[in-house]
């Protein structure tokens, strides 16, 4: 029967439901006994003593995101590599380890030819190192100030 | 089905447990749980500034109680009276939903904790990847608050924080994919039960590539809950406090409490996957060892009257058994802590680039050909450990030379 | 619970999937709803192979529908960046040349 | 009992956040939304049997998809409504009144369609649980190096591409 099955995830939603019920709770008791005393300077976003200028919603570097990209694509790979590798000793024990092996090599040099091109395209430098030409550029602009 | 923590007080009832009772059972565990995680999280504090101070030569807490050890329950009850600040530019609703989400993300992956082999809440088929699964809401977490507080540090530590963490995350996949690949299953009981209780059995030791994987593993786990040398969401001397720059009071508490508690879960999955997890020498934990044992002492034979006593022995013997399981894995995680820490007040920090360097350019790379490596190793041994090659084969070979 | 229900929660998704598509302007709640709608075709999948037939292969289906949605968000929200380097906007309708 | 509130808390968060994300007015609430509405279905597929991919859609949504959403929203001017050198809002409304009127119309019509047609299979079928199957990870990948080996290594080419075009869009080019 799938009822019986199913309480295996008792323990999970409880958790869950504990470890929010506590902030939760914990928030309530306190506004009861802690102080609240707001006004303006206090509300303020801290900026090292000055008045914000601006809102902190604004632009960022992209190479957040490329290193976001080349996560998800390996976390996707990450969850196709599971149910393979939980079967990967059955399939030795049946004598099949070579057929398996050759699998999973595949798939996975599949992906190491993703990550060797974006080394080689610089995708994986955070900060991109000048070329010798730039360099000479800006140390030019230096000797003119 | 899969055994539970209600599957094994079944074994001593005696007839299978409704869904109330399980229910019941359930919520007392997991209470109970709670419990004590809080508890490990708030000394999980107190080691950190003892152990700091003992690294640099001072005292560290000691007004609070015996040893200071009363000094987090002093710092809770400061937490919770502190005022609550939202600042008032600030996205109200995830402001406040972002220290749920990060103490949900942990929590929940305590369900699966294999603390021994009869105290696991739940454990799952899919185990070790829905931990991965459920960790990465705490990533989700550090993303939200330092976007929720409109603040520029936050920003930044938030942007930073979330983007360490998914990079580290790819290590960390690969690692547990090594031990996954030699135990053939993904639920907590599987992967322990495959090793042994003595050093020579562990996945440590099975083979280099899960030797390199071990440690691949342990940096990326604290890379991804944000320990030094790896802290810079938090960076104190560049960004004030990082993505809880705007937090005060209980908010910011209940970031630390599930920064301390992840560390806790993050040590405890590495031992268990490669350092044997509960699993006791001489095949202690079993219970049935140790309850034959006791039945063989003369003078329990006397006072207990044999005909009614077994069932007391069985239960004292696995009760023992249990208790000896929970020393070992217990053992092995706060050794871990004690190394995390360790690191912490001994390294300095890394910098932004070097960070994403060392994750692209050195762990993942190393984690993907690990992985080929001992996927090999695998087919081409018959899944055999270097200890078994040397030893156990030599053996027959002396046997058969005779 | 019967498949009526699983069916009638991937109906809403589809049907709150394709609302989001047509009513939002901005790209990225586009991609939303994109996501929406593959995830109730992924939920459909899981559901018929609970009722309809035991071996899994709709799993496998549902499966790779989960890794070609996050293909498709991947290129999807790398279209929309590239394009607000170059328009500062990310409204669909400013999105009207198939080059620059 | 159990499963009626696992299926029944599963429900409302998926549909409630569906529902949010049509509603929403901001695009980072659209997305948090999101993520609940992800996580329901997640919860669903638990009760399908379905645990690996309950835990997949954790790993590949909570962890991926919605991270990946949130920088795109932030490398693209945040959700603030400042309005960029051509006069145009940087982040358009989410839509108003007409358009989402619209939108619902013709999302009724597009899944009133898909109902007619998909409507005989739980009419005409004599439906009844099949009894859960004990681990489907094993089954998973049995299958995936068995039937579906060809699938499964064309989805590493499928995510090589992936990653090298979405590379070469995103990179930030030097002007």
């Amino acid at each position: 029967m799938s009822a019986d099955n199913l309480n295996v995830y008792m323990p999970v939603v409880m958790l869950m439901f504990i470890a929010v019920a506590t902030v939760v709770l914990a928030l309530l008791v306190g506004k009861l006994i802690r102080p609240h005393n707001p006004f303006d300077n206090k509300e303020q976003a801290y900026e090292c003593g000055e008045d914000p200028i601006g809102i902190a919603w604004s632009n960022f570097n992209v190479r957040f995101y490329v290193v976001s990209l080349i996560f998800i694509i390996f976390d996707v790979e990450g969850a196709l590599l599971f149910p393979v590798a939980a079967v990967f000793k059955s399939f030795i024990e049946i004598g099949e380890g070579s057929v398996i092996l050759a699998t999973f090599a595949l798939f996975i040099l599949v992906l190491a030819v993703g990550i060797v091109y974006c080394w080689r395209k610089g995708d994986l430098d955070w900060v991109k190192g000048f070329t010798s030409e730039e360099l000479q550029n800006l140390s030019k602009a230096k000797d003119a100030q | 089905m899969n055994p539970t923590f209600v599957t094994y007080l079944e074994q001593f009832l005696g007839y299978p447990a409704t869904n109330l009772m399980a229910a019941v059972f359930f919520l007392v565990a997991v209470s109970i749980l709670v419990g004590v995680m809080a508890t490990i999280g708030g000394l999980g504090t107190y080691a950190e500034r003892k152990i700091s101070a003992d690294i640099q030569a001072r005292i560290g807490p000691n007004r609070v109680g015996p040893f200071g050890l009363l000094q987090m329950l002093a710092d809770g009850v400061k937490m919770i009276l502190k005022e609550d600040i939202i600042p008032s530019k600030a996205d109200k609703l995830i402001f406040i939903l972002a220290p749920m989400m990060a103490m949900f993300g942990v929590f929940a992956t305590l369900a699966v904790l294999p603390f021994s082999s009869g105290l696991t809440l739940t454990d799952l088929n899919i185990g070790v990847f829905y931990v991965l699964g459920v960790g990465s809401f705490v990533g989700v977490a550090i993303f939200l608050g330092g976007y929720a507080s409109n603040s520029k540090w936050s920003m930044l530590g938030g942007m930073r924080g979330a983007s360490q963490i998914i990079s580290y995350e790819i290590p960390v996949t690969l690692s547990i994919l090594v031990a996954v690949t030699m135990a053939g299953g993904l639920s907590f009981s599987t992967l322990v039960e495959a090793q042994t209780g003595l050093p020579h059995g562990w996945y440590l030791f099975h083979n280099p590539f899960s030797f390199i994987a071990f440690f691949v593993l342990f940096i990326g786990a604290l890379a991804e809950t944000n320990r030094a040398p790896f802290d810079l969401p938090e960076a104190e001397s560049e960004l004030v406090s990082g993505y809880h720059t705007e937090y005060t009071g209980m908010r910011f508490g209940f970031f630390a409490l599930a920064e301390y508690v992840e560390v806790f879960v993050v040590c405890g999955i590495a031992a268990a996957l490669f350092l044997g997890g509960y699993k006791v020498p001489f095949d202690l934990g079993n219970g049935e060892v140790l309850s034959n044992a006791l039945m063989n002492i003369p003078f329990l034979k006397m006072v207990v009257p044999m005909t009614n006593g077994t069932p007391i022995f069985k239960l004292l013997g696995s009760g023992l058994g249990q208790l000896l399981q929970l020393g070992s894995f217990f053992t092995k995680t706060l050794a871990l802590y004690y190394v995390v820490i360790w690191i912490r007040w001994t390294l300095p920090r890394l910098r932004v680039d070097t960070l994403m360097t060392l994750c692209w350019k050195y762990l993942t790379p190393i984690a993907l050909f690990n992985l080929l490596g001992a996927a090999t190793w695998m087919v081409v041994f018959h899944g055999k450990s270097i200890y078994q090659i040397i030893f156990e084969s030599g053996a027959a070979q002396a046997v058969g030379g005779h | 619970m019967s498949l009526f229900w699983y069916l009638s929660v991937s109906f809403v998704l589809f049907f709150c999937g394709i609302a989001v598509m047509i009513a939002r302007k901005n790209i990225i709640a586009i991609l939303l709803g994109i996501e929406l709608i593959l995830n109730a075709a992924a939920l459909n999948f899981a559901a018929y192979t609970r009722f309809l037939n035991q071996n899994l292969d709709g799993h496998i289906m549902s499966l790779f529908i989960i890794i070609i949605a996050a293909a498709e968000a991947a290129v999807g929200l790398a279209i929309v960046i590239r394009f607000y380097q170059i328009r500062e906007s990310i409204h669909i309708d400013d999105a009207t040349q198939l080059q620059h | 009992m159990f499963d009626k509130l696992l299926f029944f808390s599963s429900f409302l968060l998926t549909i409630s956040g569906a529902a949010m994300v049509l509603g929403s007015k901001d695009l980072v609430r659209a997305c948090i939304a999101l993520l609940a509405c992800l996580f329901g279905v997640a919860g669903l597929y638990a009760t399908l049997n379905a645990d690996f991919l309950a835990a997949t859609q954790l790993v590949v949504y909570a962890g991926g998809v919605v991270i990946l959403m949130l920088f795109a929203i932030m490398l693209t001017g945040g959700s603030n409504n400042a309005v960029n050198r051509f006069g145009i809002n940087k982040v358009p409304s989410m839509g108003d009144g007409k358009t989402l009127a619209f939108g619902i119309l013709s999302g009724a019509v597009a899944t009133l369609t898909i109902f007619k047609i998909t409507k005989n299979v739980f009419i005409d079928y004599n439906l009844q649980e099949i009894p859960g199957y004990s681990s489907t990870v094993e089954q998973i990948g049995q299958l995936l190096v068995t039937n579906h080996v060809l699938a499964f290594e064309i989805s590493s080419i499928l995510l090589l591409g992936a990653l090298i075009g979405a590379a070469v869009i995103a990179r930030p080019r030097k002007s």
